[in-house]
């Protein structure tokens, strides 16, 4: 049976990641983008979830049926997020 | 009182009353889907009682008819509904649209939803319960509010419907046309009692509704009416003349709340000049546009941090009246500020810019 | 993995596994949905309210959020490195990496109870002793802080299952006379931690970031 | 019972293998957890159906004369709870869809029968919470737990209620899960996505639902409990929230949900129709890909509850044209099902009747389901007796006809007994009189704009409400023939062969009932589904073994 093949030098060099996107993260913050702030920090986020999801939880090793389950739950939270909030934005 | 003259005026019927143009845009739509149910049923019924009875075991009907593609059969019953029901979608957008928005010579009239019961507020303060007194021929916007949960205001006769939302305005607007007495509903389930909070529309002719207007006004003076005279005779809906917020005319609940301070035009800019404000497009402080409206007024006075204009730095100096404000003078004040208009000194300020010269 | 036992209704292991993954995700899928409902009452009211969430937000302690955050992406690391220890045999590293893994999730908790002790000190849990102080408006500052508390305590019950079921995992392991008998589980396991980090990678900028 | 083979009778039936109380309450078996969702559903239909003939009788008249409106509230709330969420989401799921779904795709049971069970005893412990909230002096908040009411205002027992729900979501949950596991990964060799029987598309389609909406559902009502024990603001104006947002949440799973009812209804009569019409079903594919369709799009449409709510005019837009493209799918269904019937040898037995009883009604329920997805119509029909009459043409025209002839269908099958034809057919006529006198006149009430949830309403109203009260006794007796004759033929009546309507499907190919593994050996498909015979061939059954259905 074949194994998920991921090396424990990928684990450090994921983690190594994280923490950099991180101090990034922090770093922006405090910088008083303004408006920019937030979507930088939450494109930061997303990144660091997409590593985890795609090493850590090994969907990049996984079946693509794997991946698309992953991607439902997104897509439909996108679904609800978008639509509600096209409500809100779109109220004069 | 009114309510058994309206039961007893009503009989059995399967088609409900109208008495507004908005019906009659309404059930045009609808009867236009009532069209297309019946093709739909009719056609659907057909096939399946053919089919059903020639098909029946036993019958000595031909069974082989050869199996025709599918594909331009499905494609058949794919794309006809879909053309149907667009064509419909567009139609009932249309009128929807319109009947979202009130024309600009409307009549505002303020309606407070409460369990269980509606009060009803005209401008210059004249008011009512579980009743509404309209002039046929005019254009009506009632906004809408609650002060507990949420209730809908519902005329079967206008086929109109919209949610009193607590701590908000909406809107809605109807051009009555034919004098009667019609039901006033709330649509929205809001406790115990909602099925009590029945009310009456009174459709009158311009006329009547003059009369009506002149009886009221009798009554309340007779009554020893708080309000001063002057507001009356002001803020009908003939007398939105140029002029200045003049303290003797402004409503009470202006001089209450020391609006005048801060907003009168011809003070320092310690607030932004009222006159003219209402149905603007305005440009704030962080960047947004939005429009004056009825809703932006109200929530302007309750929560004066959410909506700076441009020039006036990043906080209100404005404080809060939440909590201290009632509906009724809610409502006073923001018709009050909805009368006034440019009185010539609002171009040279740049108190509420405007996004388009 | 011959040694995973099989149940009744699965015919061979491979079909078990499989399922297994899957039957993961899709709870993964609705708890994305779960914690999506509050960032959508989040984000809406953020969207609505952002000045009085500013100011609000400028009160958390965004220090101890950054450290929190650098604890749970280190507990994921270990984690991640115990599964794989398990799936190669390593019986005694795969124990060892399970119980640092639930020890930082326990220290994950502290930081936050300490965190919320302190919120607690300065008037910040929304109710009659809410503090009144605010130069945008009160009312939806304390709206931030109702949605803060949910957020991160729905988080932290998520934690605190996480560390049970790693704890149990890290016993279970230990036990057994084979590591890769309880691979399957394990990887399982790993996947409800880590998503578990996920939420809080979103948690930190959302609640901590705003200004 | 000549027709039972010698593999049958070496092991005993799931009913027969074990007797005890335990062994019924701590089953793995996805047969026997069926029958534990039958009970107790048909449990709970019957308290949410005392509810409505009370609101019935009520209505008789335009006083509250039978029960004053702080009772009459708590009945339609009972209705609606018990119904929505301890009838009709679990029904066809989980009574029909546990009992079939590994019978159809072959296997042996769901991939987690544990969590199967659980999701049982979740079931169960949100019911017992529900009925507790009830007992506790009711609740008067509607199904919809509008807010700032039901944080703020009402006055009655809305946490019990809100808890029994909250739980009970986590059993949809379990159960869609298992199913979608199930369906991807447990299907008997040769059995492709193609082969697959249209209830099971169905089926999927709806656990999609089940995951993906359920825990919105969840999280919104612990918000509102949140709110309401604790006071603190999420959804209350006064404390800075909004109610139109709750709204939102609450309609991104409940409009989804009358999918969750109305699916696995439409899998079933897809079942049904080529069955008794003796003809493979046409435009297999677009019917399998129809249910994707409606559970996608279903997801988009939520806020055609919204449109007078004071929702923005461009996202009322939106969802209005989405509320009615998600129409053309169910009518690619309906037109499919009719076509079946062409070049058929119909037989009239009691599934079949409502399978054609539900073809008619939901056709009705329907398209008058157009009329609230258009903005101008709906701005009258909101919240009247006109959406009451639309969604129970889909939820009771649709959804329960279609349950009760799959449970008639399959009653041979679950429980080796035969129920009597000809109280089947009686009921199955008298039910679809009952149910058009019931609600037709609703529809004319909303249109002339009597509002929902009064116990009281203007006098001129009355002449329809009688006929609609006079139908819902009909009704009810409609629906207490078959519970009478179901149970009898449990005691008395003949015996079921395996296959007693000659049907298509894997589930036909074991014994009935199943033995508890369903198959004695493993079945291996060769064939697509539904490959009835054409005329003449009605005298033979299509296939009469494990063998012989896997080469024919």
């Amino acid at each position: 049976m074949t194994e998920h093949t991921a090396s424990t030098r990928t684990y450090r060099n994921v983690a190594m990641t994280l923490f950099v996107l991180l101090a990034g993260t922090v770093i922006v913050a405090k910088l008083q983008l303004g408006t920019l702030a937030p979507v930088i920090a939450l494109s930061i986020a997303a990144a660091k979830a997409v590593l985890v999801a795609m090493f850590f939880m090994h969907l990049y090793y996984g079946s693509r049926l794997t991946r698309v389950f992953a991607a439902a739950g997104l897509f439909w939270l996108l679904i609800l997020l978008g639509l509600t909030l096209g409500d809100f934005l779109s109220r004069s | 009182m009114t309510m058994r003259v309206l039961a007893q005026s009503r009989g059995f019927s399967l088609w409900p009353e109208s008495a507004s143009t908005s019906a009659e845009d309404v059930d045009l739509v609808y009867l236009a889907l009532l069209g297309l149910t019946l093709f739909f049923v009719v056609l659907i019924g057909a096939m399946a009682l053919g089919f059903g009875v020639k098909y029946r075991a036993g019958a000595k009907s031909f069974r082989d008819h050869p199996i025709r593609k599918t594909l331009p059969i499905e494609l058949t019953w794919i794309v006809a509904p879909l053309v149907m029901t667009l064509v419909i979608f567009v139609w009932g957008a249309s009128v929807f649209v319109d009947l979202g928005t009130p024309p600009a010579d409307a009549r505002s009239i303020y309606v407070v939803g409460k369990q269980w019961m509606w009060k009803v507020q005209h401008p210059g303060g004249r008011q009512e319960i579980n009743e509404l007194h309209v002039p046929t021929a005019e254009s009506i916007k009632l906004v809408l509010t609650s002060q507990d949960v949420i209730h809908s205001f519902y005329v079967p006769a206008f086929r109109i419907k919209r949610d009193a939302l607590p701590n908000q305005y909406t809107s809605l607007w109807f051009r009555a046309t034919r004098p009667g007495v019609y039901h006033l509903f709330c649509a929205e389930y809001c406790g115990t009692d909602h099925a009590r909070m029945r009310g009456s529309v009174v459709v009158m002719t311009p006329t009547d509704y003059q009369q009506w207007l002149a009886e009221e006004v009798t009554e309340r003076r007779s009554d020893g009416a708080t309000r001063g005279r002057d507001e009356e005779k002001e803020s009908g809906p003939d007398s939105a003349t140029s002029r200045r917020i003049d303290v003797s005319t402004s409503p009470s609940a202006f001089v209450e709340f020391g609006c005048a301070a801060c907003h009168q035009s011809n003070t320092t800019d310690a607030g932004p000049n009222l006159a003219g404000l209402f149905g603007r497009t305005v440009r704030l402080a962080d960047g947004r546009v939005v429009v004056a409206d009825e809703e932006f007024l109200r929530r302007s006075i309750l929560e004066p941090n959410h909506a700076i204009p441009s020039g006036y730095g990043n906080s209100s100096s404005m404080p809060t009246y939440a909590g201290q404000i009632n509906d009724d003078q809610m409502a006073e004040l923001v018709e009050f500020i909805k009368s006034l208009e440019t009185n010539g000194e609002g171009a040279t300020q740049p108190d509420w810019p405007a996004t388009t010269p | 993995m011959a040694d995973t036992p099989l149940a009744h209704q699965f015919d061979d292991v491979a079909q078990q596994r499989e399922a297994a993954g899957l039957g993961m995700w899709t709870f993964l899928a609705t708890e994305v949905l779960f914690f999506g409902g509050l960032f959508t009452v989040y984000t809406v009211y953020r969207v609505k309210d952002s000045a009085a969430f500013v100011e609000a937000c400028h009160e958390l302690y965004m220090w101890l959020g950054a450290i929190n955050t650098v604890v749970l992406l280190t507990s994921s690391w270990t984690m991640a490195l115990g599964v794989h220890a398990a799936q190669h045999g390593e019986r005694r590293r795969a124990v060892s990496f399970l119980v640092r893994t639930a020890v930082l999730g326990l220290v994950f908790l502290l930081i936050k109870g300490t965190e919320y002790s302190l919120d607690i000190r300065e008037r910040l849990v929304p109710g009659p002793g809410f503090r009144a102080e605010w130069t945008v408006d009160p009312t939806h500052a304390q709206l931030f802080f109702v949605l803060y508390f949910v957020m991160t305590g729905l988080h932290a019950v998520h934690m605190l299952a996480g560390i049970g079921v790693v704890s149990a995992m890290a016993f279970m392991v230990w036990k057994s006379r084979s590591s890769t008998h309880h691979a399957n589980a394990l990887e399982m396991a790993g996947l409800y931690w880590h998503f578990v980090d996920i939420v809080w990678i979103f948690l930190f900028p959302l609640l901590y970031l705003v200004a | 019972m000549t027709t039972l083979d010698t593999l049958t009778v070496a092991a005993p039936s799931y009913l027969a293998s074990r007797w005890s109380l335990r062994s019924w309450l701590l089953t793995l078996d996805h047969k026997r957890i069926a029958i534990l969702y039958l009970v107790s559903i048909t449990g709970f239909f019957f308290i949410g159906g005392a509810a409505a003939v009370l609101m019935r009788l009520e209505l008789a008249t335009p006083e509250s004369d039978v029960v004053q409106s702080a009772v009459y509230n708590r009945l339609f709330t009972i209705h609606g709870t018990v119904m929505v969420w301890f009838f009709l989401i679990p029904s066809i799921p989980a009574v029909l869809g546990n009992f079939l779904v590994p019978l159809m795709i072959g296997a042996r049971d769901l991939a987690f029968p544990r969590l199967n069970l659980l999701s049982w005893y979740l079931f169960m412990a949100g019911g017992v919470l529900a009925i507790g909230s009830i007992v506790a002096g009711g609740v008067d908040t509607g199904w919809t737990f509008y807010t700032p009411f039901s944080t703020t205002y009402a006055n009655s027992a809305v946490i019990p209620m809100v808890a029994g729900i909250f739980i009970s979501g986590f059993s949809s949950i379990l159960t869609g899960m298992n199913f979608v596991v199930t369906v991807h990964t447990m299907r008997a060799p040769g059995m492709t996505w193609f082969r697959l029987p249209l209830f099971i598309w169905a089926m999927y389609a709806t656990s999609l639902i089940f995951v993906l909406a359920t825990p919105v559902l969840a999280i919104t009502l612990a918000l509102i409990g949140i709110e309401r024990i604790w006071g603190v603001g999420v959804f209350d104006p006064a404390l800075g929230g909004d109610p139109l947002l709750f709204q939102h949440l609450f309609w991104f799973y409940s409009h989804p949900a009358v999918y969750i009812m109305v699916l696995p209804a439409m899998g079933i009569v897809s079942e049904l129709i080529p069955c008794f019409a003796r003809n493979p079903i046409f435009g297999y594919r677009f019917i399998a890909y129809s249910s994707l369709a409606i559970a996608i799009l279903g997801f988009l449409v939520w806020g055609h509850h919204m449109f007078v709510a004071g929702q923005s005019l461009y996202a009322s837009m939106v969802f209005s044209i989405l509320s009615f493209l998600v129409a053309i799918p169910s009518g690619v269904k309906v037109f499919n099902w009719i076509v079946t019937l062409r070049n058929g040898t119909i037989q009239y037995k009691t599934p079949m009747l409502y399978a054609l009883g539900f073809i008619g009604l939901f056709t009705v329920g329907g398209l008058t389901g157009l009329y609230l997805a258009s903005l101008a119509v709906d701005l009258h029909v909101h919240d009247t007796y006109f959406v009451i009459a639309h969604f129970h043409y889909i939820m009771v025209g649709g959804a329960v006809m279609a349950y009760l002839g799959g449970i008639h269908f399959w009653w041979p099958k679950m429980t080796g007994r035969m129920y009597p034809e000809a109280w089947g057919v009686f009921s199955a006529v008298l039910l679809f009189f009952g149910f058009n006198l019931t609600f037709f006149p609703q529809f004319l009430l909303g249109y002339l704009g009597m509002v929902r949830r009064v116990a009281e309403y203007p006098p001129e109203f009355q002449v329809l409400n009688v006929l609609s009260s006079a139908g819902a006794s009909i009704l009810g007796v409609a629906y207490l023939v078959p519970l009478v004759y179901l149970t009898a033929s449990l005691i008395r009546l003949p015996s079921a062969e395996r296959n007693p309507w000659k049907a298509t499907g894997l589930e036909w190919e074991t014994s009935s009932p199943p033995t508890e593994f369903n198959f004695v050996q493993a079945p291996v498909v060769t064939s697509p589904p539904y490959a009835y015979p054409p005329l003449g061939a009605i005298a033979e059954p299509p296939a009469t073994g494990v063998q012989e259905a896997s080469s024919g």
